[in-house]
């Protein structure tokens, strides 16, 4: 009697996933989808369906690739990285895709990858940007830039509009591989290149929500400017308390806090704070059309944001990638073929270069996508484009 | 054996040997006295019945002398073994076991169980603790266990848990477990509290069965006519202190006995 | 510099001693370790939060806020404590955790996982006295924990229902012999936590402009940190350990980095459970009786 | 087998090894709110030894766990004096402290965590949990597991019955931790990436509700505690957003109505007695 429950729960779960699959047609183009709908990056997450279903429209309505429609089958990971290693499986085994796109965090991207390395098949994420992960595999990728870049890329920009940046100190999370690695080796390295004199550091937990202690510790060190290596709540905590304590410097980051709401939610705490980014809404034609239609998407599924961040446009642009390495594999989505085919889309995205995506020209290097970076500024509540880097 | 037989024997010079020994102890809490300079002896072979009102330290002296609580000053010797410094977990290992007042058995454990703990001292190299008895329905230490609860007259109760057990019978296992350990002093608290006549008679048979074998009881008792049955000698408590001993008949006539029990709306 | 990491701890410490004193009453009274509570601390943020983005006045909000922890902390006594008292002592745990988890993706499914800003109700300002800087907000927050704890120290000693709430803490049997009627004084007594926990959740929002879903969390294990280290059941013992955690945290941010927060404040913990388990204010564990 | 499948299971595999973990102390009436820094120990010892010094499975596995146990053993020592929810916060500080020292080692990565490059397969995953049930249930048929609810029961009783109450417990402590850095081992070796912030206090406290919820008085609680929250999220599947509000709701209720956990002793009995009668 006692194992009813959990038996009726397996058989439930699994009537799911196979319900779900038993619809297939034979001859679609399957991509799986890693993404989390619940868990601690729900709201980062959740939207990047809506640009992953907006992108296959687009291929599928302009004629499929090879003839051929892509279709999406999504795993919900709820941020868990065994979860997401679970995902991989599921459709590398049960559900004959050709690539995956996802997971969101560099945990799951971390176990997901030897997992994808182990079946043959391509794990792309849209999100993870801590270093060196790609590093060993040959399936795995990520259509982000290194922090480094980013960070590069602002303090280039600086550099070139002569602002005051003779002296520096970082601030970042101790506890988070991406904001570490940003604190405690990037920012403080491109200090050096750049020649800004770094005052000292301080640093604080990932949860952290009292940053007073290291803000009264950056105002005796008087920087021109603040590198910051932490999620967006850590540079509004950042910013607030800096204004509380009356605290001028100019902070600059990576794609960690690039969040579109990130002005409107510091509430004019953090003018002048100067990001680098790989998306930004106001480029060109396209992405004002992206904002748009991503904008009304995410209105008609009831989410809560509306306006697309780079990792939205990352999760558009890996669809569009991965359609064009199908195209030029010439994939058929043959059952029979899998193996060869997947390892064909590998070798074509490795090969990709100056494909012209949403984002940008995109090449890969080593697995990781190289791209335009967008440095922004904060203005009022609003993001506003202070400076293109194209990579060299 | 009939009471009368043993009461003669108590100061006669062929006395039997001590078995429990406890000299001059005292127990204060919280400035409290609740034992002041006790000493008496039980010998082998005999009962020693531990009276008093309410309140006079009776469970106190158990506590001590099997070591939940350590003493003040004193000493207790227990077959010639100074035990008065010795870790209570080490003092059954001298051959002294005991029963509880308020029973005490393990709630989510089977009657069967309960003795197999009981069994303990006797089964505590590593090799016994690794033994998957259970998966031998004969194994040895059970049938010991059964075998006893035979003798009692509780063997349809093995396998309940014993929660669920009246408390007559809970009592009876709880005083089978004591006898378990293989211990040469059994000290028993109340065994007859809360048991009906018949049980009660049972009870009797029982313990003068184990004298008669020659172990050597110390109990705590409020029936007379249950200690009278049993015991040849009797120490009477009162507020800590001993106030008389000797047998039955005799102090049951001391002034300050009657007074104490008086004084305390007693029997 | 030094004053000024002072003043920080002590602010950091006083959210801490709310959440202390919330668990305390809960387990001194009660012996119940109420894993609910860092939710009810998160209710009282979030609510006041959503309530203000509907357009509710702030007082509004927060008293809304505060009845709405109130009432699932009657929820929790029902389903949890009172279901669990015949059981093992752990289960109340279990579903009080139950409650912990449901809350906390009931605010997730709302409001997303993303940490919110919470608007500033009281006018930005700061004092400045030599270089150091005190939020308004702070002083206000400090002074409402200060008074609230102080409050509920007096109520325990000087009241009827003081006196009857201790009676239960030391003997169930007794303060039931004695006519104290428990079932009644249980509810109010996780009313009286929950509240103590949600305004917590409420001050740390008006100071630090922020909540989310998980702002429970932090706060609330590092409470039950303080009441340990304090001693359980102690409400002056929770405020002590409560600016104790404070003042461990800030300084050891200060002066060794944050990487250490956690080895500080829970190798302290550690270090009190072994060398004084009952904590620096607590009684010794009763003997128990053969 | 499909690779859904596979995954579920592997996960119930870690989740089985880590409930029984729990379970031995709890057995003995020792609830350990920390078994999440055991398992981080036996995770970064099998990813230390099996990367930096090139050691197989078979050796990096059993050392690595027998770190974890002699943490558990000597930490045991001074903890296990105190009693009760103080014990329980006592471990739950320690799983905080192993967890924050790891969090700080930059031999083995730090906060951007640790890569493996040897490989558990599902297979040698499932063995494992298998092989820790099996031992669980020989467990169960001895004295020591006897000893373990008697101590649970009546430490004052165990103890002048001649048991060292405080030696059960600290072996039972340090059992637990040995069965958590095993599982913790293998956690490593099969995701091939570990890193401290997953060894968390909420880890350590849903391993808990697992054995509560199956029910700890018997060895087969855990089991049944472990499928229920491994399953039960994934058949919620459907529940989207509302997956993990929907299950907590029935934690809830179900520890309500049935606060003993889902499996006793009594149910047993129910059986042997219902089979009793049924075969005269």
């Amino acid at each position: 009697m006692k194992f009813v429950l959990p038996g009726a729960a397996t058989a439930t779960a699994l009537a799911l996933v196979l319900g779900c699959n038993g619809a297939q047609a034979a001859d679609d183009l399957v991509l799986g989808f890693l993404t989390a709908r619940s868990g601690p990056y729900v709201s980062l997450s959740n939207t990047n369906e809506a640009a992953v279903r907006m992108a296959v429209d687009e291929v599928n309505k302009a004629g499929g690739v090879n003839g051929k429609q892509i279709r999406i089958v999504t795993f919900d990971t709820a941020g868990d990285p065994k979860q997401a290693a679970t995902g991989v499986r599921q459709f590398a085994n049960d559900n004959g895709a050709l690539a995956v796109i996802g997971p969101f965090s560099s945990s799951e991207v971390r176990t997901a990858f030897p997992v994808g390395e182990r079946s043959g098949i391509a794990v792309m994420s849209n999100s993870s940007s801590a270093p060196g992960l790609t590093k060993g595999f040959s399936y795995a990728f990520r259509n982000t830039v290194d922090e480094g870049k980013a960070i590069d890329a602002v303090m280039a920009s600086l550099r070139d509009k002569k602002l005051p940046m003779a002296t520096g100190a970082v601030a970042y999370a101790t506890d988070d591989t991406v904001s570490k690695s940003v604190g405690a080796k990037v920012a403080p390295e491109l200090f050096k290149t750049y020649g800004v004199e770094l005052k000292g550091s301080v640093d604080f937990q990932f949860a952290a929500f009292d940053l007073s202690p290291q803000v009264s510790r950056l105002k005796g060190m008087a920087p021109d400017v603040i590198g910051i290596g932490a999620p967006p709540e850590g540079a509004i905590n950042l910013s607030r308390e800096m204004k509380r304590q009356g605290l001028k410097a100019r902070v600059i980051g990576g794609t960690t806090i690039a969040d579109p709401e990130l002005p409107k939610r510091m509430e004019g705490a953090g003018e002048g704070l100067t990001i680098g980014t790989t998306f930004f809404h106001d480029v060109n034609d396209r992405t004002r059309a992206f904002t748009k239609e991503f904008g009304e998407r995410t209105r008609a599924a009831g989410l809560n944001r509306h306006e697309p961040n780079q990792m939205d446009a990352s999760a558009y642009d890996i669809v569009l990638i991965y359609a064009e390495a199908m195209k030029r594999a010439n994939v058929s989505g043959d059952k029979a073929g899998l193996e060869k085919e997947r390892t064909a889309i590998r070798d074509q995205v490795t090969a990709l270069k100056k494909f012209p995506a949403l984002e940008g020209e995109i090449s890969f290097v080593n697995g990781d996508s190289v791209k335009p970076i967008y440095v922004l500024e904060v203005k009022g509540d609003a993001w506003s484009l202070f400076d293109t880097r194209k990579p060299e | 054996m009939s009471s009368q037989a043993t009461s003669t024997g108590g100061a006669a010079p062929e006395a039997a040997p001590v078995a429990l020994a406890v000299t001059g102890i005292s127990k204060s809490f919280a400035g409290v006295h609740a034992i002041r300079n006790l000493s008496f002896v039980a010998r082998k072979g005999e009962a020693t019945a531990l009276i008093g009102p309410n309140g006079a330290g009776k469970t106190t002296v158990f506590n001590l002398v099997s070591g939940v609580y350590g003493v003040d000053a004193g000493a207790v010797t227990v077959n010639g073994v100074d035990v008065t410094h010795m870790p209570s977990r080490r003092r059954i290992g001298c051959g002294i076991a005991r029963s509880f007042q308020n029973v005490r058995l393990m709630d989510h454990l089977s009657v069967l169980e309960n003795l197999l703990v009981g069994q303990h001292i006797r089964a505590a190299s590593l090799t016994d603790l690794l033994t998957p008895y259970r998966l031998f329905p004969n194994h040895r230490w059970r049938q010991e266990a059964r075998q006893a609860l035979a003798d009692n007259g509780l063997e349809r109760y093995a396998n309940e848990t014993v929660s669920g057990l009246p408390y007559g019978v809970r009592k009876r296992v709880d005083l089978v477990r004591a006898t378990l350990a293989g211990a040469s002093i059994l000290l028993l608290d109340e065994p007859a509290a809360g048991l009906n006549p018949s049980e009660t008679n049972d009870l009797r048979d029982h313990l003068n069965l184990l004298v008669a074998q020659g172990l050597t009881l110390v109990i705590v008792e409020h029936d007379m006519h249950f200690i009278d049955s049993i015991c040849s000698n009797v120490v009477v408590l009162n507020f800590g202190e001993k106030i008389a001993e000797g047998p039955l008949s005799v102090v049951r006539q001391d002034p300050e006995v009657r007074r104490a029990y008086i004084g305390d709306g007693e029997n | 510099m030094l004053t000024q990491q002072i003043i920080n701890g002590l602010m950091l410490g006083a959210i801490y001693m709310l959440v202390a004193v919330a668990f305390t009453l809960a387990i001194g009274v009660l012996n119940f370790l109420n894993f609910s509570l860092p939710g009810l601390f998160m209710v009282g943020g979030m609510a006041t939060y959503g309530f203000i983005r509907i357009g509710w006045p702030w007082f509004f909000a927060i008293g809304g806020a505060l009845f709405l922890a109130a009432l699932v902390s009657l929820l929790v006594e029902r389903l949890a404590y009172r279901r669990g008292e015949g059981a093992e002592a752990d289960v109340p745990l279990v579903s009080s955790l139950g409650f912990l988890v449901l809350l906390e993706n009931l605010m997730l499914v709302q409001y997303g996982s993303d940490q919110q800003a919470f608007p500033a109700l009281l006018p930005d300002m700061n004092l400045r006295v030599g270089g150091l800087v005190i939020g308004i907000a702070q002083i206000i927050s400090l002074a409402i924990s200060v008074i609230l704890v102080a409050w509920l120290s007096w109520f325990l000693k000087r009241t009827n229902a003081g006196r009857r709430i201790r009676t239960v803490a030391e003997n169930r049997e007794t303060a039931q012999l004695l006519g104290v009627n428990i079932r009644r004084l249980v509810p109010q007594l996780f009313v009286a936590s929950a509240l103590l926990a949600a305004v917590g959740g409420v001050l740390f929002a008006v100071n630090y402009q922020q909540v989310s879903p998980w702002m429970g969390e932090g706060p609330g294990f590092k409470g039950v940190a303080a009441m340990i280290i304090g001693g359980m059941g102690s409400i002056w013992g929770s405020v002590i350990g409560g600016l104790l955690i404070g003042f461990a945290e800030v300084l050891s941010i200060t002066f060794i980095g944050a990487d250490v927060v956690n080895i500080t404040v829970y190798g302290l913990l550690l270090l009190i459970l072994i060398v004084r388990p009952q904590g620096l204010l607590g009684k010794p564990p009763a003997r128990e009786k053969l | 087998m499909s690779g859904y499948l596979t995954g579920v299971l592997v996960v119930l595999a870690f989740n089985v090894i880590a409930a029984y973990a729990v379970y031995l102390p709890m057995a003995a009436g020792q609830l350990n709110l920390g078994i999440a820094g055991f398992m981080a120990i036996g995770a970064y010892g099998a990813a230390f030894l099996t990367n930096e010094y090139g050691w197989s499975m078979l050796a990096a596995v059993p050392v690595a766990s027998a770190a974890a146990g002699l943490v558990g053993l000597v930490i045991g020592f001074p903890v296990l004096r105190t009693h009760g929810i103080y014990l329980a916060l006592a471990t739950f500080a320690l799983g905080q402290v192993i967890a924050a020292v790891f969090l700080n080692l930059e031999v083995v990565g730090g906060a951007a965590g640790y890569t493996l490059s040897a490989y558990a397969g599902p297979y040698v995953v499932f063995a494992a949990a298998i092989g820790v049930v099996l031992v669980m249930l020989y467990l169960s048929r001895t004295r020591f597991a006897l000893y373990l609810t008697a101590v649970k029961s009546d430490p004052t009783v165990a103890d002048l019955m001649g048991i060292s109450v405080r030696g059960v417990q600290v072996a039972a402590f340090a059992l637990g931790a040995m069965v958590a850095g095993f599982g913790g081992a293998f956690y490593a070796l099969h995701y091939n990436f570990v890193e401290a912030q997953h060894f968390n206090v909420l880890l350590s406290v849903f391993t808990v509700l697992y054995v509560l919820f199956g029910g700890a008085q018997t060895v087969w609680g855990p089991l049944a505690g472990a499928m229920f929250f491994t399953l039960a999220p994934e058949a919620l599947r459907f529940g989207e957003q509302w997956r993990y509000a929907i299950f907590a709701l029935f934690i809830i209720l179900f520890m309500a109505i049935r606060p003993q956990g889902l499996i006793t002793t009594s149910l047993f009995q129910g059986f042997r007695r219902r089979s009793n009668e049924a075969s005269p």
